[in-house]
């Protein structure tokens, strides 16, 4: 019977594991995604914030992201933190033993799975920014968002907070990661103003089309890929009938409701604009992702198709009245995270008859508040202290020349320098 | 000396190669170039914002050719890049003072 | 006891979905492989189509394909058809451990990784008709494809048809999705014509480079990685060392099966040619992959590097005479799941003593005539009512503006109208 | 208890598989980076050899490798040779459950996950000497590889040879498989010489900016990935608590160790150089997963970033100094594997109480000597025979012609041909 | 008839173009070339080894135009183009000795 | 006023470009461009078809020089840009009627 429980342990720990990769895969995606919709002249340096802001992400959530997260003790609202993580250690044998199955994985996986989650937060705030924000501001962000803003409201709901307590159904972050990272992409975007040529004087909002669509298709994959991490992982357990059946259920409801997502947008993009929008239908896969990423669970197919569907439906108008607002945000990191992400929570109460739409909109207007104002807050400090905003003249030549000191296609004439 | 100059549709170079070629004319250098003229550009939604393609890709041919040979090289590339409908370029002609081929150090029009 | 069944089936049910997520991700490997191979000026439509039919197949499959596939019952030729799955539902505990071992995974485990292989098949069409087809013809295909055509002659073999009954072996699909997707595509390129500039009127072949050689290379690796769950995943189970060591061997074969194709290729390549042509390297290695699909369980490591090299032989030969008889195939595909599919399914009886060549001679005659005819159909009726060809105009443009209003790479001068 | 230990089985080997499944993935991952890396004249032959390789290490581990490192027998240094892998076999339930925990996981997923390290050593070769040596001498340089001067290292320490007696500790390969590939780089760098233009009369070194940027982004995001096969694999067990436990913290360990390094070098690189340089900052990436590489294990996570992070710090100083020495290793390989790799192995004693320093030198300087002489002897003898570099006219013109016969990217204006 | 032609910095294409269109100019080539001239490169590290950017990005045009216009397109240009800084280009005006328009075969300025 | 072209071989860009600093040109325009001459392209298999790359990668150089200076340049890039091998290019001359420096409004010699 031991050796069985090690066993079940062992397996749960190696489904959180592998989940983990996966969503660790989702920062390769949205290095992709961004390359892909980003001109060329600002291509090495939304590699280097992506690559960057994962490695930033993964410190800060050690040194002390992890422990406000999941803190020993806290009111609910002020974590208890001791900042211990990074001394690392695990569950012995005998205590798993013990707990009759309430240990049932490895603590080590738990913050590997916990940590790629930080990152995505953060990957979501570098497509909205890009193109005209200093690097090393956004990185200094990154340090304040992934070690400070994201965790305490990632406690607030996962690591035991009010939350949590007063019923808030958000399965693998629709709210706390993903409009968690639109939130404060909002925030960066308000104060960073628009691309320059984006908007005109006379009102007319030009589009600025990315350089790279088979790096765009290619981080959409990636990011739906590592969704059956994301959310296949947040069943938390796969050990027993039930709970494999519930991570299958997951698998095959994440999929639909991306299909929904994506058919949706494409069907919408070409009846509005005559044309089959490919970076339309690439959002609205993720936002059919996005969308189904609160509650995974409990919708049929069907139903995790039409969820899907909606959020792809929303992600096109959502995209175009951003832009109608002056909000520009390159690769609609904002529409897809963020406003998505909110149907996702509303959602939730449709298929899941635990889950009521009062405790969904205080969860929502919670963790949207609470983002926002912290990260504006940090970006305006920011904004003093050292700027978030390139030159107007490095933004017209390009941020990789003057950020990275190398461009990303350097043989290709025209890859730099070109008009707009 | 003249120097003919042509912008034509993309997709006849290799027919102009060829009928230039069988005129007997040794060499042609081909640059690709954006053109705005009378043929308009396109409007595009990405993202359902406005995106005006404007410069429409053409190629811009650079023949040096002996005076004799200015007519019928003029005539060749018109009869064999025309398709009739707007946009299918233009001819210019230039007075080349002086040719040198490199390789050789050779000058005028035996330089060609 | 009953705690170990269950474990048995978390893991059965976790290694299925892992496998499916796997070829997921083969989704992606098309896609890149495709838009490697096509003209920069066509390739954010072959992107589009890509995605857009993964989204297809995932909707249709789940309405009508899996329940035909997988019929509650059914004659052996005509299924009896519920079409219920999209309502969901799974198998209970009880129903588990009552099974006696006969129920070992998660029922959405099994739609999970029986919906990515119809994906598989459709991708395949893409690449064949690529460069000419219309976008929403090609969607319209994939409906009936997806919905219809491929589940039927999947039901005849996997779904317990009068293909098994026959003694038909095709373990992954050498014939039920690679022939299968090969045939649908060489009917859509018959009707549809090569494109303009392949065939020159005086009997002569024009090469058409492919725009992006890094992509294609990595649509192999993906393709290559994804197989890994294609075949490994279709031992079905795992859970005691005889299933485990099978699926050892699957994966160890599939794998010497893919490196004999290339390097067969790439040195039939190299003889005939004079240079190491990549792209029928990479041909070569998905050539070995599918000639391996259809056994590869029973080979010895030696063994499954030969029939795999035989298939990277095949493969040259096939692109060439292809070309020959002017079936314009951009991407190779006819040649590598189609001619080397055949070769798969006849390879069989050569490990496998249980096989006879006689059902295989059936199962690929089944298969092949079904779908080519059922698919000639379906095109003509799409090319009756919409068209299936670009104009001629739109193709020398390419469909990338024609179609999906936007250019793959619209900053690199030369990307688009470039001739031929 | 018979079907428990089937089942940890079947659990032991799944997660072998999956290991080896991704570390098959960093073949992709070398690919993209270094075809990133190259200028586009010289694309498509990397890519060439990058997939070549893989296949060839595939044929030769098979044919001879797998039986000269894990021997039937041996002295310890000359290892009993029979070759009889490639005909395959596996466990017996019978032995497996005699075995008494011996043998627990088959030998197939063995071979599957020792045979995709081979490719990786060889994977690092290819990079240092791109842009100039011929296609066929590597290949042929590879079958001598992988069938022979890295497995008989390989049985040095992993087959039970000296070096394991000696108490050499090498984790998952910082010696075995990166010193190893560098050391082989090495020897052909110097035999190779420069690139043409890199190194000017008057002692000026020239950069030579890679083509594709976002290439080498993903090619190191995949190899990141893989790396958790890489080094979680190599605990070769995962069924019991205490192994559970021990793979979770070796993937905590590895992620945090790339994190480290890439943050040093992005650092380092803005601090030296003024700007942020992408290339050093995905080289520290790899640095990091280099130096954690020989034991990730038992570093607490704060060790293990540091440990990465003078990996990442080494890296761009290594750069450096091999480029004033005038070898021109156009990717860093030898940087990041041999000088990082080195690294690793001395680090070793800081958190593992049982390695000796003594021990970790012995080990550094048997891989280093036997590849470095075997390596340099082998590409002199091809030097002789066919000769190792392309013509100069050829380099002037890329090798991508001259060696395959085709333009990785054809259309696009300058991607041939620029000067340098 | 004449051709002027101008090396512009790349982001004043649009204004120029516009300001050429409103002055009644028909039709337009858009060459990217690289520039060396007074505005010197950058010198970037890639690696730690030296990387000059020797060669700007500049816009070169090509307007063929009627006697009675170049004055005016040069200035329309000039005043455009213009952003005072080092690096703005220049204006090269040749004679253009013969003009076809490929579609119609007419040639002179009706041509243009 | 001349306008100098040359289409020289893209390695040579380099040398050419230093000894015409050298010189005192002060300015440069550099177009990529395929060539199409004696020099004959070669022909590739890709896929078992046949594939012929007809234009080879050139690189085209415009300079604008005042008269005194026109030989002393010709000479140079003849002499840098020899390889002596089939393919090295050619100079082309132009008469140049005018130019404009847009960042000052300077014409004429002065304005190079
Ligand atoms: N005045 C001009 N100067 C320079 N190039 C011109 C001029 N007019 C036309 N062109 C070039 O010729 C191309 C075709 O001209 P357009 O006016 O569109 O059609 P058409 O040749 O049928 O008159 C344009 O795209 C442009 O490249
Ligand atoms: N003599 C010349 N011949 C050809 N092109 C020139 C010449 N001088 C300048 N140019 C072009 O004009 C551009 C701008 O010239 P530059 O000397 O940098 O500044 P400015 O125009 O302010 O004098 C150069 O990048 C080059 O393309
Ligand atoms: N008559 C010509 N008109 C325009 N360009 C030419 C002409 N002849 C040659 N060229 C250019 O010069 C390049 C070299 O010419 P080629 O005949 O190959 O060798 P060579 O310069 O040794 O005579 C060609 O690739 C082409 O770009």
């Amino acid at each position: 019977m031991d050796k069985l429980t090690e066993l079940a342990y062992a397996l749960d720990t190696f489904y959180f594991l592998l989940s983990g990769a996966l969503v660790m895969w989702m920062a390769a995606g949205f290095a992709m995604l961004e390359a892909g919709l980003v001109r060329a002249k600002n291509t090495t340096e939304i590699l280097t914030k992506n690559v960057a802001l994962f490695a930033v992400a993964c410190i800060m959530y050690m040194l002390m992201g992890y422990n406000i997260m999941y803190p020993s003790d806290g009111n609910g609202i002020i974590p208890a933190i001791d900042l211990s993580f990074m001394f690392g250690g695990d569950h012995s044998a005998e205590k798993v033993l013990a707990s009759n199955g309430e240990t049932y994985y490895s603590g080590m996986s738990d913050f590997f799975f916990q940590v790629v989650f930080v990152a995505t937060a953060m990957s979501i705030v570098s497509g909205a920014v890009a193109e005209r924000m200093k690097l090393w501001a956004f990185l200094l962000f990154a340090v304040v968002m992934t070690g400070f803003i994201y965790p305490v409201q990632g406690y607030w709901k996962w690591g035991g907070g009010f939350l949590e307590g007063l019923g808030f159904n958000d399965f693998a972050g629709s709210g706390v990661v993903h409009l968690c990272g639109a939130s404060a992409a909002l925030a960066g975007v308000l104060l960073l103003g628009p691309r320059k040529g984006k908007y005109g004087k006379d009102g007319s909002i030009n589009a600025i089309p990315g350089a790279n669509m088979p790096l765009a298709a290619l981080g959409t994959f990636i990011l739906w890929l590592g969704w059956f991490g994301f959310n296949g992982g947040s069943e938390l357990k796969i050990s027993d009938v039930g709970e494999a059946n519930a991570v299958a259920a997951v698998f095959v409801n994440t999929n639909m409701a991306a299909a929904g997502g994506l058919t949706a947008a494409l069907i919408t993009a070409r009846l509005l604009f005559g044309k089959a929008d490919l970076t339309m239908a690439l959002n609205g896969a993720l936002a059919g992702l996005v969308a189904i990423t609160a509650e995974p669970l409990t919708p049929i197919p069907l139903a995790a198709t039409l969820i899907g569907a909606v959020g792809g439906l929303i992600v096109v108008f959502a995209i175009i009245t951003l832009d109608k607002l002056r909000i520009d945000d390159p690769v609609g990191a904002i529409s897809v995270h963020g406003v998505v992400g909110m149907w996702g929570l509303l959602a939730v109460p449709i298929t899941n008859s635990e889950a009521s739409i009062g405790a969904q909109l205080i969860g929502l207007g919670t963790i949207l508040s609470w983002v926002f104002v912290l990260s504006f807050i940090t970006w305006l400090l920011i904004k003093v202290i050292m700027g978030i905003r390139v030159s107007e003249e490095e933004e017209w030549e390009g941020v990789d020349i003057g950020e990275c000191g190398l461009e990303a296609y350097p043989e290709f004439v025209g890859a730099k320098g070109s008009a707009t | 000396m003249k120097l003919v100059t042509a912008i034509i549709k993309p997709f006849k170079l290799d027919d102009v190669r060829e009928t230039l070629a069988a005129l007997g004319v040794s060499g042609i250098t081909v640059i690709e170039v954006k053109g705005f003229g009378r043929q308009k550009g396109h409007t595009e939604l990405y993202r359902g914002a406005e995106y005006v393609v404007d410069f429409l890709p053409k190629i811009k041919l650079e023949i040096a050719v002996d005076d004799p040979l200015v007519d019928q090289v003029i005539e060749a590339i018109t009869n064999t890049a025309r398709t009739g409908k707007i946009g299918d370029g233009k001819i210019f002609v230039f007075d080349l003072e002086h040719v040198t081929r490199i390789r050789t150090g050779e000058t005028g029009p035996d330089a060609l």
